[in-house]
């Protein structure tokens, strides 16, 4: 299936978790990365029992400097 | 003499807030956190990126322990910026956020309709609010109105070093408010943080000043001088200002010696 | 970062001057000199007063171990000012004196052609000559031609507290001169006396701004928190005027939140 | 050169519109409207006064042959602004209107979110409305997008004399707006006018600089003449601005007399 | 309202005086000079050239009917100027001179020592002299005083187009004066002309923001215009200036439609 | 009958029409003279035509100099 | 005979010198005193041999608050 | 002889007299133009009796647009 991820096109087995999608893309998620799932936020404590879907996007944010 | 700042329900000892924006360098980021004697500084959420090579500033706020008060800098919907700013309490664990919901690329300048809108969203859910704004006393109004912790007018574009363009509306907007007035943008040198305190802000946030100057932690140490010089300049109760002199040594007991 | 300020042949770890004039009580100066952390004070010549009830500053300035710098204030003429600067020297056993030639009183402007006839005339006698002019570059050159010891342009009016009228000529005199530039006159809060410093002079000369503030002790600490902060951001090289913004914050990496 | 103002569909020979607010007398209104060459004037609604002593300014206004241009003065929400929109253009048979809607009566500054909605509501109406709004590049922006005939930003308060507070915000409407801009409010004196007019503003509107001069017909005179060498200036290209000089006399040929 | 100005005895309908420096052809002088209302034109003295391509603009002040004002433009001592004052009463039969002296050739700022010393010279010798000096009071008094026709403070550096550095100056020098201030040097555009003439100068001298604009006659156009509206707003009487609005519409009357 | 006119209340005779209110304020109001009645704008050609009623409120309103 | 001392004219004795006359001035006048005798400095080491003489001007100065 | 014509050298018959020197520099110059002798002024009416020595300076101006 595919998931838009931070907004490119990404190749996923079925089944994957945002869980285990965020540890693909940064080392120690516990602080400091939040995540958007179809743009509504989805929290910490969901992301091991949110399983993805077939066109879904997903945006996995971090901290970087600014304002 | 150290009044604290009050600021979202706490007592701060600085009255000058960091934005981390416009480092060259992780390093220089942090010699000139140190140097400013910042308490808050500001980060953004953007997506994650594996190939970054810059460390995190995360972890140097952590590191220097400092509060941290994420921004949603980029959005220019009410609509985005709520859902940054929750984004940013789930990263984060804070219910703080500097709202900025932007109305143009070109003078980054806040865009008022949206920005009231989001305020009142967002201290509905519970978040303290400090809005990045415009100069206009309405707005600022509005903003007070709608629950915010404190509102930050701009001095000049952000990042146009032009200090404070319009200081009788900073002079309005410090004579109207009940919550603290925090000058947000436009800061170029040391003397337009002193004059944004001695127009009665509470207090100074920038980050291209500091971070895009020549030597950064130099800088800093100038702002945090700064700061404080316009503070107790404004408690010390200046002079007026005359179009003629008022001479500082008396007149009388002038010898004859032409 | 404490790069003394080398002025009449001595290093000097303060930049800020303080004159004496204008306070209300010899305590209120005392605190005040104490909090500016200034190293040199101006102080005048004038008859004595048998009945005076005020004590004198001499004592207090020799009290707190301060260098005295004595001013020729109240002279019309080069041949007052040449004989009171010689009666200093006699009274204090010091060739260093901050020159004023005023040329009326309603300004209290200097008189420039009187000024550089003292001038020379005091050099050529052995004095450390520290001319109070006006903002005029070219009688600046003059003044550092005729062997003064520093330049000292107004900022504005004796007392008018309204800053720096004319900072594009501090800036010309800045660039010209080889010998210390120090602000003297019109400085009304301390984000005047930082501007001084950030045009590039070298110190900042005050009297009024402190003694006649509601409080002069805590003018004074603001007074020297600004001249650190604007000497700080001098050397820090700042950021150049924009019309337009810079953001702070990358656009790349804003997520869709729309 | 004389280019028209092409304003509402209609093409103007002056681009000075006034207000008739504030005069001493008819008669001093009179004399001013005239001296003015102003083709537009606004008024106010208010409740008939069957005991008042002052003639009408309307039959002035006819009379005269000016273009009346109704305002909304004294409205703090869309919905009263709309309603004295609608009653103007019953009472006048003109569907044009001056938008105003305050946000307090210390500033007289706009509501930047009420002003938005009711220039939305009255141009989906038919009005043709020029709305008096703040100096924000955003809210202009906004008005325009809501189809305004025009954008009239702030110079400084109403009746305030300050001129033109932010220059740098009304530059950034000019460059972007495709409607015109009329500078309203804040003007005291003609260089104001002829500033707005070289920063690029298609007009200036105008009441109390005028009405409450000591001699308004004079006055007056000043606001025509000043707009006309604004416009001419802004056409002609200025020379930029420089910290040196620039010679206006050769060197070259200069004998040698010294 | 048109009050002429008396300067050297003779009465003036135009209060613009045109220098002839820095066009780019005769043509664009002439037709600069025609639109500018101004019966008087500087002219400098230069080493007669041979290979001159350009034709001369003495014949040209000639054939428009103006009165020719020498300069002494390019003179750095007293010496010189007063041998250059000497030489064009000889070449053009005039007495009347714009006494230039200049310090540096960076500000082209005027030497007030030697600008003194030629005044007197030149009085003497039975001159109508129109000194072209700083800004300060003092010299500017010292000018008067030694017979000038008028004085003639500049603005801003010749050719920088700052216009007026310091209105605080010009306004001193207006208040004590009793020959003509003309404000001279420095004006960029209309507005800083009409300025000039609100702070109380009887005239203003200009060349390079006509010569050097990209249409000299229609900035010429635009300056006649601006020291004409600047003139009526100084003699009209202006509003002050406030921190806050007034309200330019009547409170009265409002009705009740929220 | 009681109606609020312009802020002030006025007892008139059951039956008043705007029109004949209107004119006991202005003498010409054929031009320059607009009527909201309770709060909401009635055309000029209705004033003939519209019977005041108890408790309403009219704005009479003409142009005075202004802003 | 009559000297003006500070502006004032003032009756002295014969043979009074300048130290004398500044000690009925000032207590100590060891340091931050200056005399200007018919206008020209008098240095400190010439107070005790310098006699008044009738019309003389003497300034007699020290320190004050200034500038 | 030579003498310094406007700053350059310049190679004169001797008994040359200011009026014919101006006249080889100037068309017409019975207006506009002034001379400096050895940097005094020599007025119009003695141009045609003044010879020039060698070594002598000599300004011969004229009018130029300026300030």
């Amino acid at each position: 299936m595919t998931v838009l991820v931070n907004g490119e096109p990404r190749l996923l087995e079925p089944g994957t978790t945002v869980e285990a999608l965020v540890r693909t893309l940064v080392e120690e998620p516990e602080r400091g990365v939040a995540v958007a799932l179809d743009r509504e936020v989805l929290p910490r404590r969901a992301w091991g029992e949110t399983t993805l879907r077939d066109g879904q996007e997903i945006e996995v944010l971090q901290a970087v400097a600014g304002g | 003499m150290a009044e604290p700042l009050l600021l979202g329900g706490r007592e701060w000892g600085s009255r000058l807030i960091m934005g981390t924006g416009g480092f060259r360098s992780l390093a220089e980021m942090e010699a000139a956190l140190v140097a400013s004697g910042a308490e808050i500084v500001t980060v953004a959420l953007r997506r994650v990126d594996p190939a970054a090579r810059q460390g995190s500033p995360l972890e140097l706020v952590e590191r220097l322990g400092l509060f941290l008060l994420p921004n949603t800098a980029g959005c220019y919907t009410a609509r985005e910026a709520v859902r940054t700013a929750r984004l940013a309490r789930e990263a984060f664990g804070t219910p703080w956020v500097k709202l900025e919901v932007i109305g143009d690329d070109r003078t980054l300048h806040p865009d008022p309709v949206e920005l009231v809108v989001a305020a009142e969203q967002l201290v509905a859910d519970g978040f303290t609010v400090l809005p990045y704004a415009g100069d206009d006393p309405i707005v600022a109004r509005r903003l007070e109105a709608a629950g915010c912790a404190a509102v930050m007018p701009l001095g000049s574009p952000i990042g146009s070093g032009r200090g404070i363009d319009n200081p009788h509306n900073i002079r309005l907007i410090v004579e109207q408010s009940s919550v603290p007035v925090i000058l947000d943008a436009g800061i170029g040198t040391a003397s337009d943080a002193a004059l944004a305190m001695e127009l009665g802000c509470d207090g100074v946030l920038l980050a291209s000043s500091v971070s895009r100057a020549d030597d950064p932690a130099e800088m800093a140490t100038a702002m945090r001088l700064a700061v404080e010089a316009g503070r107790a300049a404004r408690r010390a109760g200046r002079i007026p200002q005359r179009l003629h002199a008022q001479a500082s040594t008396a007149e009388a007991g002038r010898p004859a010696l032409g």
